[in-house]
């Protein structure tokens, strides 16, 4: 369908850096937060590595004070600069303009701004090291994080503008999809990923701005003792507490939301049938932005919350099981009476499956009040968070990024070593935590970098798997350095998918399509 | 795919005069209550008053009266999951049982 | 960069929209997005402002009282009519009316530029009195524990507030600049209504803050 | 069988049923287990049966359209919110169960500070934690009589206003139940015992360089013995205060770790003796010489390596400001003129 040459695409659309660092291509801002955040994800997976290694035994290779700051960056860097970002920023920003048939975002200038936010952010993140390094945890409870040192202002203002980026970045997304969709595309014709980033950015727009008061408020409470986290001066840390989980439980919903976007795509590509339940699926997703508003005190059940509060967060925690439960089963439901192929993108959908079940039945373990009480900060939650975001979200973007691959460079990858890269994540990801589930329900609280002898055989464990997953991601980078290097080179719909992004060249050109598209059916009209 | 009523909305300069005198008579009104003392509900007043100038600016300066109904949600969701934080601190504070030394 | 330098002003539009009138909309609805995180930011305030009113009425009671309300009411009806000029500043536009418009536009400036003067009498007079926020407060307590909480959250909101004041004054002075330039007219005016909405905005918040702060009997 | 052994074999991994709510929360956390296995293996089942029954034979396999299914689409979404609610009601009531105390309930109060664990009681005792002979720390241990409703009143208090108190969280695994502790507030946890033996508590809000080293016990004993050692301890407060103040001093001597530096009798360890200290003439490494009045032991123990007397490491001895109040700082100053 597509005869213009080669030379036309977005990738030779122009020379040199200054063509990249001041593109206004949602397409090239997308691969510029790629590369920076595979960066980001590696520094704080070797932070991960470093805290499995120092409980790998009862002795103590870091002090106290080294694991406290080893944990607190491995925490706010994959929370703030890989996850929360992820998804919307590398694969949101290239694929949904291409999944409208629209020619680029509503606001490309503010885009590239946001990009550059984001590089602000974490650069000055990440320099908070040489101040000292924060000890405080990515949760920065007062008034343990007024009274210790070490450059905790920088690293609370870095998240503030880290914020700002993700707000800019989602009021783009939701105006791109009011506006910009192609001619028949109506809002139940647009493909589930967009309707998931969609959620997503009304997420990020209506929650972030409360973190963003509460992190300012922490770094005035800092710098001049304003006193209203600070019991000392009439405060009420609990009071942070709220806030800052008013912002963080959506933000938990941002990390997760666009991940189940990314698997409707992938199982209805790789069984060729079309998505079982789409309206189901579309608004399982609002509803999940929706109620995630209302379930942030599961996090408070012991912090001296009152407890008919407690209890009625937990009760309304019930109701975010529900989409979860639908989404999975209509993924299921999916595969039945398909041609089901079990290529690496397929392997980690189902992966996916696999361990996001697990994530979301413990989840519901940890919203019944009356267990939460002694899971509550042990390695049980840890387990379960690392569930659903390393289980869920990771493995979500390692199976987007090969899906789409061929899409965005034009080349293909080594197959067999994706699989091989599946498998050392996925066996490693079980290995690693699934022991913690038992630690915790034995009772090893979280952030100890020493503990009793009786839970040092499943630490051990967790740690030789902690290495079988350091592998399995180092795999996959070099799945797609070769890829880059020495790949073939990729036709137009390798998978044979029916979504818009297939219909335009690979890689696509700089401005997505021929003539844009217009629109008379579903996303997936496998018939 | 906009509807192609008054996109580019002009609004009379008599509303904006209208609109605006009153915001006045309403600013001396809040400053006249407070003076008299109407016990706990003085706060609630206030609040009422301030709220009503504020619709003002919205629907008749910020023209939200004449937009589209996408814009209007999205100005009310703001102030609904405010609402909706404040409600629930307040159930928590509210109905929290203090425990006092017995030392 | 790509779309600066075509003469917006006989309807020209970017190149990812299909009509003028598509990117005026769009663009109004990312200054709404914009503007509802604002209200959440500051909301935010307003919240912790309850709830430790609701918690300590003797705080905000006795530090009320170190606050004047003729300057609070002043202030008010300073950005009132800022925002009336705001307001009359894009009707003009829209009129055609540049030259009437950009007198407007300065005028609201100048209204900001009043509101800060008065912002910066008060703040200096309660600086003499050694009213700081938090631990710095010097100033006497006069009996009530915890005092220097409320002037945490005056210098907070106010401050804050303040803030978005001067933002406002920069982006009004460049949007008339630009007005001046001739770049606006009926056909496009899209940069001065998001200003002007920002502006607004501002001055709602100013309206919650002034009974809240000023007016507690 | 399964649904017997299961729960059993769950359970070996959950630490040991201190209290009767303990065994509850066991039977809602064994349903919760079995529950979720069967949903499992529907879920992951069903996806490895439909990967195995439908792989693809060649690329353009004709594939059924189907769209939805209204009745199938209710059953998973109504089901799963039965099951949540039916558990979250009785996570609730054993909640609840946590939350009931009693008038005639024993009141303990719980001290959290930067790194250990205080337990006053009523009589006026309280239970730190000691160093054994050999050095190391022994942990608080509070005593607790069994089958009896206690009450925990806890707050997080430093000793030194120049530490910022900071929350930590008292949590007993043997029991299910924690409580975070706030400066600034009280917050209280209720149990009632049933077994005797000791149980581990731990630190579970992060609280800074030691949190995992914040530990302490719990002793469950028998009513009787709970009694005697009432009773013991407060004879040994009430002749304690009938103590001169060097036989306080002494106390304090052998609760603060000096009796592993500095010996009473004449021969110097790691530090000087303390006998003969007083009135003796110290000659310091920069050769200065002062005479060991109160204000010089009372200086060195507040700030020891400001003067270091000649041949002793500086650097070794702890800083003791914050840490012994002026009252038992002049107790041991008296105890070590008793030595003289």
């Amino acid at each position: 369908m597509s005869t213009a040459g080669a030379g036309h695409n977005y990738l030779e659309h122009g020379k040199g850096l200054m063509s990249w660092l001041t593109t206004l291509d949602h397409k090239r801002i997308g691969l510029m937060y790629g590369i920076f955040i595979a960066f980001f994800f590696l520094l704080g997976g070797i932070a991960a590595l470093l805290i499995r290694l120092e409980l790998f035994g009862v002795g103590e290779m870091f002090t106290g004070a080294e694991y406290n700051k080893l944990m607190t960056y491995h925490g706010a860097i994959m929370v703030f600069m890989v996850i929360v970002p992820g998804i919307p920023a590398i694969l949101g920003n290239f694929f949904l303009p291409l999944h409208i048939g629209a020619k680029d975002v509503a606001f490309p200038r503010l885009n590239l701004l946001s990009w550059y936010v984001f590089m602000a952010g974490s650069i000055m993140a990440v320099c908070t090291l040489l101040l000292g390094g924060v000890d405080t945890g990515w949760t920065f409870y007062t008034p343990y994080s007024i009274g210790t040192s070490g450059g905790v202002v920088l690293m609370v203002l870095a998240v503030f503008i880290l914020g700002m980026s993700s707000i800019l970045t989602g009021l783009n997304f939701i105006a791109t999809v009011h506006k910009l969709r192609a001619p028949g595309m109506t809002m139940n014709r647009i493909p589930l990923f967009v309707w998931s980033i969609y959620s997503t950015a009304i997420l990020q727009v209506l929650a972030t701005p409360v973190l963003g008061i509460t992190v300012l408020l922490l770094a005035m409470e800092k710098v001049f003792g304003i006193g209203f986290f600070d019991p000392a001066l009439g405060g009420d840390p609990i009071l942070f507490q709220h806030f800052f989980w008013f912002y963080s439980h959506p933000a938990v919903y941002i990390m997760i939301l666009p991940a189940m976007g990314i698997i409707s795509e992938l199982i209805t590509t790789y069984s060729r049938k079309t998505i079982f339940g789409y309206t189901a699926i579309a608004y399982s997703s609002l509803a999940i932005a929706g109620v995630s508003f209302f379930v942030w005190g599961h996090h408070m059940f012991v912090s001296g919350q009152s407890a008919i509060a407690g209890i009625l967060f937990s009760l309304i925690t019930m109701l975010v099981g529900v989409p979860t439960a639908i989404k999975l089963f209509n993924w299921l439901f999916t595969m039945y009476k398909g041609s089901v192929q079990l290529q690496s993108p397929m392997l980690y959908a189902i992966g996916f499956m696999f361990l996001f079940t697990i994530g979301g039945v413990t989840g519901i373990m940890l919203a019944v009040i009356g267990l939460d009480v002694h899971f509550h900060d042990t390695y049980f939650v840890v387990a379960h968070f690392h569930y659903v975001m390393v289980g869920g979200t990771l493995m979500a973007i390692a199976g987007g990024m090969l899906h789409w691959w061929p899409k965005m460079f034009g080349k293909m990858f080594s197959e067999y070593w994706a699989r091989i890269s599946y498998l050392f994540i996925f066996i490693g990801f079980n290995v690693t935590f699934f022991p913690q589930f038992i630690l915790g329900s034995m009772g090893m609280p979280r952030r100890y970098h020493t503990y009793l002898p009786e839970y040092e055989s499943l630490n051990q464990i967790s740690t030789v798997g902690s290495w079988l997953i350091g592998t399995g991601f180092l795999v996959l980078l070099g799945v797609f350095i070769h890829s880059l290097m020495y790949g073939k080179k990729a036709s137009e719909n390798p998978w044979h998918s029916k979504t818009l992004e297939w219909q335009t060249t690979s890689p696509p050109f700089h401005e997505n399509f021929e003539e844009t598209p217009v629109v008379t059916a579903g996303p997936y009209e496998y018939r | 795919m906009s509807e192609h009523h008054d996109v580019y909305h002009v609004t009379p300069f008599k509303t904006y005069m209208v609109v605006f005198l009153s915001l006045l008579v309403l600013t001396v009104l809040t400053v006249w209550v407070a003076t008299v003392d109407f016990g706990a509900a003085n706060a609630f007043i206030a609040f009422g008053i301030a709220t009503v100038k504020a619709m003002l600016v919205l629907l008749y300066f910020m023209h939200l009266k004449y937009e589209v109904t996408t814009n209007r949600v999205i100005m009310a969701s703001g102030f609904f999951f405010l609402a909706l934080l404040f409600i629930f601190v307040l159930i928590d504070i509210v109905t929290r049982v203090p425990v006092e030394s017995t030392l | 960069m790509s779309t600066g330098k075509i003469i917006r002003k006989d309807g020209h539009y970017a190149h990812h929209f299909e009509s003028a009138e598509q990117e005026y909309t769009s663009s109004k609805q990312g200054v709404w997005l914009f503007l509802s995180t604002e209200i959440l930011m500051f909301g935010g305030l307003f919240v912790a402002f309850f709830i430790y009113k609701g918690m300590y009425p003797e705080i905000f009671h006795k530090g009320a009282e170190s606050l004047s309300w003729v300057y609070g009411a002043i202030n008010t009806a300073v950005l009132l009519t800022s925002s009336l000029t705001m307001a009359l500043g894009i009707h003009y536009i829209q009129k055609g009316k540049n030259s009437a418009a950009l007198t407007q536009l300065i005028i609201t400036v100048l209204c900001g530029a009043i509101f800060m003067g008065i912002k910066y009498i008060e703040y200096s007079h309660k600086f003499h009195l050694g009213l700081y926020p938090g631990q710095m407060f010097s100033g006497e307590t006069g009996g009530v524990e915890n005092l220097p909480l409320y002037f945490s959250f005056y210098y907070m909101m106010t401050g804050l507030h303040g803030i978005h004041v001067l933002l406002g004054m920069g982006l009004i002075t460049w949007v008339a600049i630009r007005t001046a330039r001739g770049d606006f007219g009926p056909k496009y005016y899209t940069p001065v209504e998001g200003v002007g909405l920002f502006w607004h905005v501002v001055d709602l918040i100013w309206i919650y803050l002034f009974p809240l702060l000023y007016l507690v009997e | 069988m399964i649904f017997h052994s299961l729960p059993a074999r769950a359970n070996t991994f959950m630490p040991p049923q201190g209290t009767e709510v303990a065994s509850q929360f066991d039977t809602l956390y064994a349903f919760l287990l079995i529950a979720s296995l069967i949903s499992f293996i529907i879920l992951i089942g069903g996806l490895f049966l439909f990967v195995m029954k439908y792989k693809r034979k060649s690329i353009d396999d004709k594939t059924a359209y189907i769209t939805h299914n209204t009745f199938l689409e209710f059953l998973w979404s109504f089901i799963p919110f039965v099951i949540f609610m039916v558990v979250a009601v009785w996570g609730i009531v054993i909640y609840n169960n946590m939350k009931a105390t009693s008038e005639d309930a024993v009141e303990i109060h719980v001290i959290g500070k930067k790194w250990q664990w205080d337990f006053l009681y009523k009589n006026g005792k309280t239970v730190t934690n000691t160093t054994d002979t050999s050095g190391n720390i022994v942990y608080s241990t509070m005593i607790v009589p069994e089958k009896t409703p206690i009450k925990l009143i806890m707050t997080s208090r430093e000793q030194s206003d120049s530490v910022k108190p900071v929350i930590h969280s008292f949590f007993i695994p043997a029991f299910r139940i924690k409580q975070d502790v706030v400066p600034g507030k009280y917050s209280s946890l209720y149990f009632t015992a049933d077994k005797k033996g000791e149980f581990q508590v731990f630190c579970t809000e992060y609280c800074g360089d030691a949190h995992s080293k914040m530990l302490a016990k719990v002793r469950v004993v028998s009513k009787e013995e709970y009694d005697q050692w009432l009773i013991k301890e407060t004879e040994a407060l009430m002749n304690l205060a009938n103590l001169s103040p060097a036989e306080l001093g002494k106390l304090v001597y052998q609760q603060n770790q000096c009796s592993g530096c500095h010996t009473i009798n004449g021969s110097p360890l790691v530090g000087p003796s303390f006998k003969g200290l007083l009135g003796s003439d110290r000659k310091f490494a920069d050769g200065a010489t002062q005479k060991a009045d109160e204000n010089y032991i009372r200086a060195s123990i507040l700030n020891p390596n400001g003067q270091v007397v000649e041949g002793f490491q500086s650097g070794v001895m702890p800083v003791y400001k914050g840490v012994l109040t002026d009252e038992q700082i002049s107790q041991v100053i008296e105890f070590i003129k008793s030595l003289n």
